[in-house]
């Protein structure tokens, strides 16, 4: 898509409603300390949700299991990492990075081989038919949560943060998580290179068209089962790395952990449109920023908030903010 | 005497005009003929007269009654009948009873529309009777409890307009209903036109690019090009004009003379 | 006779018939047959449940909604029940204010989510009932003042129906509950032949036209609109009355007993097992999945004590991991009985003569149309 | 018959709690410590005046509605003269009525709300779990002194909102400036701990953030991390929790707050019988709810034995009221007139030690039962 | 040169429960065009979803160029050379036509790889492909469909071109193009299994011909025979051509 065609207006939605409620914090301090961890917040839920985006968005498939291939990913985490009590307990950011990095190459390589099989049993028989994924997907995730429990038990297990990676930096009186920035920072290696896959490969294209009608892509001459296998492993894994970053954000994993967020990750989804990337990504940050603001001016209604979030969206854009056509 | 009218009736789709401001009445008794390259709005037009599409602008009038503002249901009720050129069925359900279905849908009766809640659907006798005369007249009476999702694309076509006859409207809309049918089945739906224009109160309009099919059934010929209406008028006049000839037919003048 | 009472939809099939007979004979003595209260509650169960679940098939299965949304109807009757018992006192007035009530608030919610309905996307739609449904329940532990929130609320039953009303009958004891049963399969059966008549009626013929082809049912002159909030508002209604009847049984409400996901989610699994789209279905698929589901701890647990001696095998068939089973049983479920026991019964009785009309297509045989509203007319 | 016979030699005893569901580990503990209590607590027998003492386990799933067709079937069904349990507060409120129509004592055990022995309380139900008052005196207590600001931390729901009440009821000097609660659900604490701040930063004296939250995310890493010592001088404090959740009290060196139980505190037999057969049957230490349900078995065989063995509510009722019995938290007292067990809890301070992976509490002093006025709330 | 791209022999096809052909043979001679006619649900469209392996033939061998694709996966089949434009026209309509367009060129990353000369042919036999170029599919109108379908048939070489009623919906004029096109694809070599109701088509084009009935082929020979042979094609078809 060039510049030009580029569609701005949902982007210019995340500062103008930043904007908006600047009047009623009163406090910039504050401000801009609820904004920039809002922002934050968003990116950790937009590398949780980018998975789905290809199995859900993409795929069409209704994947209730998803959640648990981020529960995986944290539970994997922590299993590295409390092998390498040595990194994370240094105080040197590198040293920490080094613990943490390759505990989000296991946890993906895990969550994407665990996907293959999940791909094989649980979703193959059901492509095209939404019933159908949420059932079996549902027994999928009841299935890998039980297990989870059998090989880590079900105690929720503390996945503590790296010494150097917690604490905040200041920005004059504000305070933003040391954390966080790196949540961003992933995130947006994250959001860049499924942008590029998507928009400069055909793999979008091909996907999209089968989800459609698998039997004229097939007749096109493109293995499109292997396609999907390969991009539903890609979604597991990307599920797994979320499950790391959401795992030492809260510092601790329960193997219910997976299904709470999932409601969480299909508003984030619904609101950026299917299968659009960078709808995601608005919706994520939209979704974190509204969290914030609502949890400080009006902490009642932050239950809500997501929810009230989601409708007006869709009155807007029944579509979702960037609908793929149609 | 029930008039279908079309005033200045346009849609834009973007900065594309699919139909632009077409005027036109349909008199009872007569079969028109519409006609135009693919894409010259026919489908278009159909969908705007039946309520598929919202108009910019223009009205659709029956009778006398301003139906601009209308749901497709409500002007279907109101005796608007229309084929589909993709057909579009009920596919999980058995022939019969898509044919049923469309039987009782603008009927009152017992039934109510299908609003009635409280009795057994298989006690209403009359539409079963009447859905299989129906099925009777296309010949599909032996595949009646077939789904319809296992019926070659044939058959699907014949039933599509089947489902057009249940409705007994006043105006009847077929769009291309001979399309990929074969020469041994098309003149069972023809027949089937030809017995309604004998009818003589229904209006009947016809979307075909067979042009043998429209020189023999059609009493009026109107051409859409470029969602403009550009001809209109006799059957042997108009498919002798240039427009048709070049446009339409892909025949050139010195090849035509 | 038997025709105007089942609507003249027959179950198709002699093993069909059987079963379902025998489902319908054991819920009727187990009482005097089994002993027992954990038996007794269990039956209680399917009974609540044969109804929740078809009035969840009317929606599913007949109009082709995928409404999470169920359970809140669910939650509403009961709450209805328990809070109309809570401040008015045990008593049948309570019981029909608090039931009369739930139903109105059930019809408004059902108008109003129908009518929404037609908005977006199908799959939107499903997604924006999980969220409501979340919500809702949060709602009813916020509200603990009405709903007595996480907690729930514990009431009392008029005395007829309640245990401590005792009577003799054939020189046994008995107490209120027997009463209480009777009353719940009373309603169940009866509200179960008006679902039948319902989805047989040409109305309900109507809903299945919209669920394959919404937009040929506007076409032929269906106003969707209408049909698909009437099908709303009827299975929200027969849902709040199953709430109502679970609530009456229990004589206890709260979020989790019936608001959860989870109940959403076994009611789906129900209608899946039993066969969507057969109102026969909620019948077998209750009765299998809650006596599985009340046995399979115990089950599990004889299983794992006979293989104590391996350390996996034993963790796996633990009493405690049950879930893991009742998730196997999702997925085995969808995999061999994707129409449902009633479909694969009704296939088997209709494979003998060729070309036979009610044989489904293999699955892979007709592309699936994505979602309602894709037909894109030219 | 020799049903009946065997029934007479036994004494049988139903424990719902939840093996499975949200509260599966702290269900579990409550098992493990019941079973160990009645073990410790009949000298190995099992048994009491030849009576054998039997367990039917239940798993209530965390389910009202199951835990209450559990403890009937468990009263009728399985025959049991007694029951203990269950886990969720929710569950045991669902289960009271069943015990009065049944005419049977249910131990509850550790579901915590107050109204279980309030409102909610009939008299077959005794408790030896503390109840959210307890909780929220004895923290009070440890914080209640002149010039201290507090803002309150809580989840939005019965437990949370109960928890601040009796804490606000309980303290005498210190002042609550604010109240906050959050979803249960909360993960992100940024706008809550915004509006603590505001309305604390400026306060004279000691500022506190007292947090009353159990399960679900605990917000003690956000705390940490907005590093409110160093910028506002605002300390944290809490009760205690099970050993998991304490990890997070290592970025809290000094907090203090108050708890029920840590097995390092309490010094008398029953404490080391059981700690130190914990330690030989799982090589890890006791904790919070294994201590509550070796209490529950103390309980237990102390009133079996005060009626030789004879389990029926007639005999048992007036035999446990004002009851006193030892547990691994010393000496606890049914209180006649709600049943509520009458406990010492423990002023805490935390301290880092690297031996252990949580932050380690270390006793300020026990809060005895007299220091604390739990307040009576049931109508007889 | 009379030998055979394409063999059916006593191929079986059952659809669920339903036994559907009952042993086709049919061949499809190299560089040529052949048409298979035959009644609705005479097995035309069943046939053509077998050789695509769409279908699998329970009994009997199909063998393209030499080599026997009966089992072979679709993607297999089709990347042998083979193009398959189905009754439904198989759109995308989620998709626009140029992207539609770039999915049937194999060989091209983006719309700007595919072979500019041929696109340009395609955009002058089919004007409204090259109109509506960035549009969604789905609102083309039904012969546009049909045009956007057979273009990217032939939108890179292809050993094979096997079409379900290729006319179908499409104005005069436009069929002519179509017929043009046959006309110049076979000249390159290509070769043509049609199914095809139009007369004018299959006078114009055929040269092979196959007769299906009841599931089976019940007459196969040259399209010069039938078409001077009107006794045969009442007695096969119920028309005249
Ligand atoms: N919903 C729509 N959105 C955008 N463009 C549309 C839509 N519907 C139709 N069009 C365009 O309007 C034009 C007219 O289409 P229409 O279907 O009416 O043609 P037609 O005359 O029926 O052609 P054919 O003979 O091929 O069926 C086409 O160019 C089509 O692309
Ligand atoms: N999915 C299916 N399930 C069951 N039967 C089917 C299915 N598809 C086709 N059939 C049956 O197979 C037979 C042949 O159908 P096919 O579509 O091959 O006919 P056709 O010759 O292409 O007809 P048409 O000219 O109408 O397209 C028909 O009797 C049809 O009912
Ligand atoms: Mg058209
Ligand atoms: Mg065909």
């Amino acid at each position: 898509m060039s510049f030009k065609e580029m569609d701005w207006q949902p982007l210019a939605l995340v500062p103008v409603l930043a904007l908006l409620v600047l009047p009623f914090v009163g406090s910039p301090s504050t401000w801009l300390t609820l904004t920039v961890a809002g922002l934050a917040m968003g990116m950790i839920i937009f590398i949780i949700a980018s998975g789905l985006t290809l199995v859900f968005g993409l795929m069409d498939v209704l994947n209730f299991g998803h959640g648990v291939f981020i529960a995986l990913g944290a539970f994997v985490a922590t299993s590295v990492l409390g092998a390498m009590g040595d990194y994370t307990g240094s105080e040197s950011l590198w040293r920490n990075l080094l613990a943490v990095l390759p505990a989000m190459v296991v946890a993906m390589l895990v969550a994407g081989a665990i996907g293959l099989a999940f791909e094989r049993f649980i979703v193959r028989p059901v492509y095209g038919n939404h019933l159908k994924q949420i059932l079996i997907t549902m027994g999928g995730m009841i299935i890998g949560e039980e297990l989870i429990k059998v090989i880590w038990g079900p105690l929720q297990i503390p996945l503590p943060l790296p010494e150097g990676m917690r604490g905040s930096l200041y920005l004059g009186d504000a305070a933003v998580e040391k954390y966080r920035l790196i949540a961003v920072v992933v995130g947006i290696v994250v959001f860049g290179v499924l942008l590029w896959t998507l928009t400069r490969t055909k793999i979008g294209l091909l996907i999209r068209a089968g989800v459609q009608d698998r039997e004229m892509v097939e007749s096109l001459g493109y293995r499109i089962r292997v396609l999907f296998v390969g991009v539903f492993v890609v979604g597991s894994a990307l599920a797994g790395l979320g499950g790391v970053m959401w795992g030492l954000y809260q510092q601790n994993v329960i193997p219910q952990m997976g299904a709470q967020v999932n409601v969480l990750i299909f508003i984030v989804l619904i609101i950026g449109g299917l299968g659009s990337t960078t709808g995601a990504l608005v919706g994520a940050l939209l979704v974190g920023l509204m969290a914030n603001y609502t949890g400080f001016l009006v902490p009642k209604a932050a239950l809500f908030s997501n929810i009230l979030l989601m409708m007006a969206i869709l009155l807007w854009r029944p579509q979702g903010v960037y609908a793929l056509s149609k | 005497m029930t008039q279908l009218a079309t005033h200045d009736l346009t849609v834009r789709f973007g900065g594309h005009v699919a139909v632009n401001g077409v005027t036109c009445a349909f008199e009872p008794g007569t079969l028109t003929a519409i006609v135009g390259p693919n894409g010259a709005g026919k489908t278009t037009y159909f969908n705007l007269i039946s309520g598929q599409l919202k108009a910019t602008s223009g009205t659709v009038t029956l009778g006398g009654r301003d139906l601009s503002g209308a749901s497709a249901s409500e002007r279907t009720r109101a005796g608007l009948g229309r084929a589909f050129q993709l057909t579009n069925l009920f596919p999980r359900l058995t022939v019969l009873e898509n044919v049923r279905l469309a039987v009782q849908a603008t009927r009152g009766g017992t039934h109510r529309r299908g609003l009635n809640l409280w009795s057994v659907w298989s006690d209403h006798a009359d539409l079963l009777a009447r859905a299989d005369e129906l099925l009777e007249s296309i010949a599909l009476k032996d595949r009646e409890h077939e789904l319809v999702a296992n019926l070659p694309h044939g058959d699907q076509r014949k039933l599509e307009v089947a489902l057009l006859m249940a409705l007994e409207p006043q105006v009847y809309m077929f769009d291309e209903p001979t399309a990929g049918m074969n020469h041994a089945e098309a003149p069972v739906i023809l027949d089937l036109i030809r017995k309604l224009k004998a009818d003589r109160s229904k209006t009947i309009l016809l979307v075909e690019h067979k042009m043998d099919v429209v020189r023999e059934l059609a009493d009026r010929i109107i051409v859409l090009h470029n969602g403009t209406l550009v001809a209109d008028g006799e059957p042997a006049e108009v498919i002798a004009s240039p427009v048709v000839q070049e446009a339409y037919l892909g025949v050139s003048q010195k090849e035509a003379a | 006779m038997l025709t105007r009472l089942l609507s003249n939809d027959y179950p198709r099939s002699r093993v069909l018939a059987v079963i379902l007979l025998a489902i319908f004979v054991a819920l009727a003595v187990t009482p005097f047959a089994i002993p027992g209260v954990k038996a007794l509650n269990v039956a209680a169960k399917i009974l609540v449940f044969i109804v929740l679940v078809a009035s969840f098939d009317l929606l599913l299965g007949y109009t082709g909604i995928v409404s999470f949304a169920h359970t809140m109807f669910f939650g509403i009757g009961a709450y209805g029940v328990a809070i109309a018992s809570t401040r008015l006192g045990a008593g049948w007035g309570s019981l029909a204010i608090g039931i009369g009530a739930a139903l109105v608030l059930s019809l408004v919610l059902a108008a109003a989510i129908g009518l929404f309905s037609l908005r977006v996307r199908a799959i939107f739609f499903s997604m924006i009932t999980l969220a409501f449904a979340a919500a809702f329940q949060t709602l009813a532990s916020q509200l603990s003042e009405i709903t007595g929130g996480e907690d729930g609320l514990t009431f009392k039953m008029p005395e007829v129906i309640s245990p401590s009303f005792d009577f003799e009958l054939f020189g046994q004891a008995y107490d209120g509950r027997l009463l209480c049963y009777y009353l719940l399969f009373v309603v169940a059966t009866v509200l179960l032949l008006a679902m039948l008549r319902i989805v047989n009626s040409p109305f309900g013929r109507v809903l299945q036209a919209i669920r394959e082809n919404e937009f040929r049912a506007e076409a032929i002159g269906y106003r969707v609109v209408v049909y698909r909030t009437i099908s709303s508002v009827l299975s929200a209604l027969f849902a709040t009355l199953a709430g109502a009847m679970l609530a009456i049984w229990l004589r206890y409400n709260g979020p989790d007993t019936t608001l959860s996901f989870e109940i959403m989610l076994d009611v789906l699994l129900i209608v899946v097992i039993g066969g969507m789209g057969t109102i026969y279905g909620a019948a077998i698929g209750s009765a299998l999945f809650l006596v599985a589901q009340s046995y399979l701890q115990d089950l599990l647990k004889l299983a794992s004590g006979a293989v104590a001696g391996v350390p996996t095998l034993a963790a796996l068939l633990s009493p405690d991991r049950w879930l893991l089973w009742l998730g196997l049983l999702f997925v085995l479920s969808v995999y061999y009985f994707p129409t449902g026991v009633v479909g694969r019964l009704r296939a088997l009785r209709a494979a003998a003569p060729v070309r036979s009309p009610s044989l489904p297509a293999a699955p892979a045989a007709s592309p699936q149309k994505r979602v309602q509203g894709d037909y894109v007319e030219n | 018959a020799p049903l009946a016979w065997s029934q007479a030699n036994e004494i049988r005893i139903a424990h719902i709690y939840s093996r499975t569901g949200p509260l599966e580990a702290y269900g579990k503990q409550t098992q493990t410590g019941f079973m160990m209590g009645l073990d410790y607590a009949t000298g190995g027998t099992m048994a009491i005046n030849g009576r054998k003492l039997v367990v039917i386990e239940k798993d209530d799933q965390g389910k009202p509605d199951l835990g209450k067709s559990l403890l009937a079937a468990a009263y009728s069904d399985d025959k049991a003269d007694v029951a203990v349990g269950p886990t969720s507060s929710g569950v045991a409120l669902a289960m009271l009525p069943v015990a009065e129509e049944y005419k049977k004592v249910l131990l509850v055990e550790p579901a915590v709300a107050d109204s279980i022995t309030g409102d909610k309380w009939n008299k077959y139900i005794f408790r030896t779990g503390r109840n959210s008052s307890q909780d929220a005196i004895s923290n009070a207590v440890a914080v209640d002194k002149d010039n201290v600001s507090i803002a309150m931390l809580a989840q939005d729901y019965a437990f949370g909102r109960d928890g601040v009440k009796a804490f606000k009821d309980a303290l005498k000097k210190a002042k609550i400036v604010h109240e906050e609660y959050l979803p249960m659900t909360t993960t992100d604490f940024t706008a809550g701990i915004q509006r603590l701040i505001a309305a604390l930063k400026d306060k004279p004296g000691r500022k506190i953030i007292a947090v009353v939250w159990a399960g679900g995310t605990p917000p003690f890493n956000a705390l940490a991390d907005a590093d409110l010592q160093k910028r506002y001088g605002i300390e944290v404090g809490t009760g205690g929790n099970i050993l998991p959740a304490m990890t997070a009290y290592k970025r809290f060196p000094g907090m203090e707050g108050a708890t029920y139980y840590y097995f390092g505190i309490p010094k008398n037999p029953a404490n080391e019988a059981m700690v130190s057969q914990h330690y030989k049957q799982f090589k890890s230490p006791p904790d919070f709810f294994t201590a509550g349900g070796f209490s529950a078995a103390m309980a237990l065989v102390t009133a079996l034995k005060k009626t030789n063995g004879d389990a029926t509510a007639a005999k048992l009722i007036p035999a446990m009221e004002g009851m006193s019995f030892d547990t691994p938290k010393g000496k606890m007292t049914f209180r006649k007139e709600d049943h509520q067990a009458m406990q010492s809890m423990y002023h805490f301070k935390i301290k880092v030690d690297p031996a252990f992976p949580w932050g380690v509490p270390e006793l300020v002093h026990e809060i005895k039962p007299e220091e604390m006025q739990v307040p009576i709330r049931n109508k007889r | 040169m009379s030998d055979n791209l394409l063999t059916l022999s006593g191929v079986h096809t059952h659809i669920g429960a339903y036994h559907i052909l009952h042993g086709v043979d049919l061949a499809v001679p190299r560089g040529q065009l052949t048409m298979l006619l035959g009644r609705n649900g005479a097995g035309k469209t069943t046939t053509l979803r077998t050789i695509m392996g769409l279908w699998r033939a329970s009994q009997g061998r199909i063998v393209f160029n030499g080599q026997d694709i009966t089992a072979l996966p679709t993607p297999q089949i089709a990347g042998l050379g083979v193009a398959y434009v189905p009754e439904n026209m198989g759109i995308f309509a989620d998709l626009t036509v140029k992207e539609n367009m770039v999915l049937a060129a194999r060989g091209a990353r983006n719309a700007s790889a595919i072979d500019q000369e041929r696109l340009q042919w395609i955009f002058s036999l089919f004007p409204a492909v090259e109109k509506f170029w960035n549009h969604p599919a789905g609102k083309l109108s039904g012969g546009q469909k049909q045009m956007l379908a057979v273009s990217r048939a032939i939108v890179e070489p292809r050993e094979l071109l096997i079409i379900d009623e290729p006319s179908k919906g499409l104005a005069p004029a436009i069929i002519n193009n179509m017929i043009d096109a046959f006309g110049q694809l076979k000249a390159k070599g290509v070769t043509i299994l049609l199914v095809e109701q139009n007369i004018n088509f299959a006078k114009r084009l055929g040269d092979t011909v196959a007769v299906m009935d009841n599931g089976v082929v019940v007459h196969a020979g040259a399209m010069k025979e039938l078409a001077e042979n009107e006794e045969l094609q009442h007695s096969l078809l119920g028309l005249a051509l």
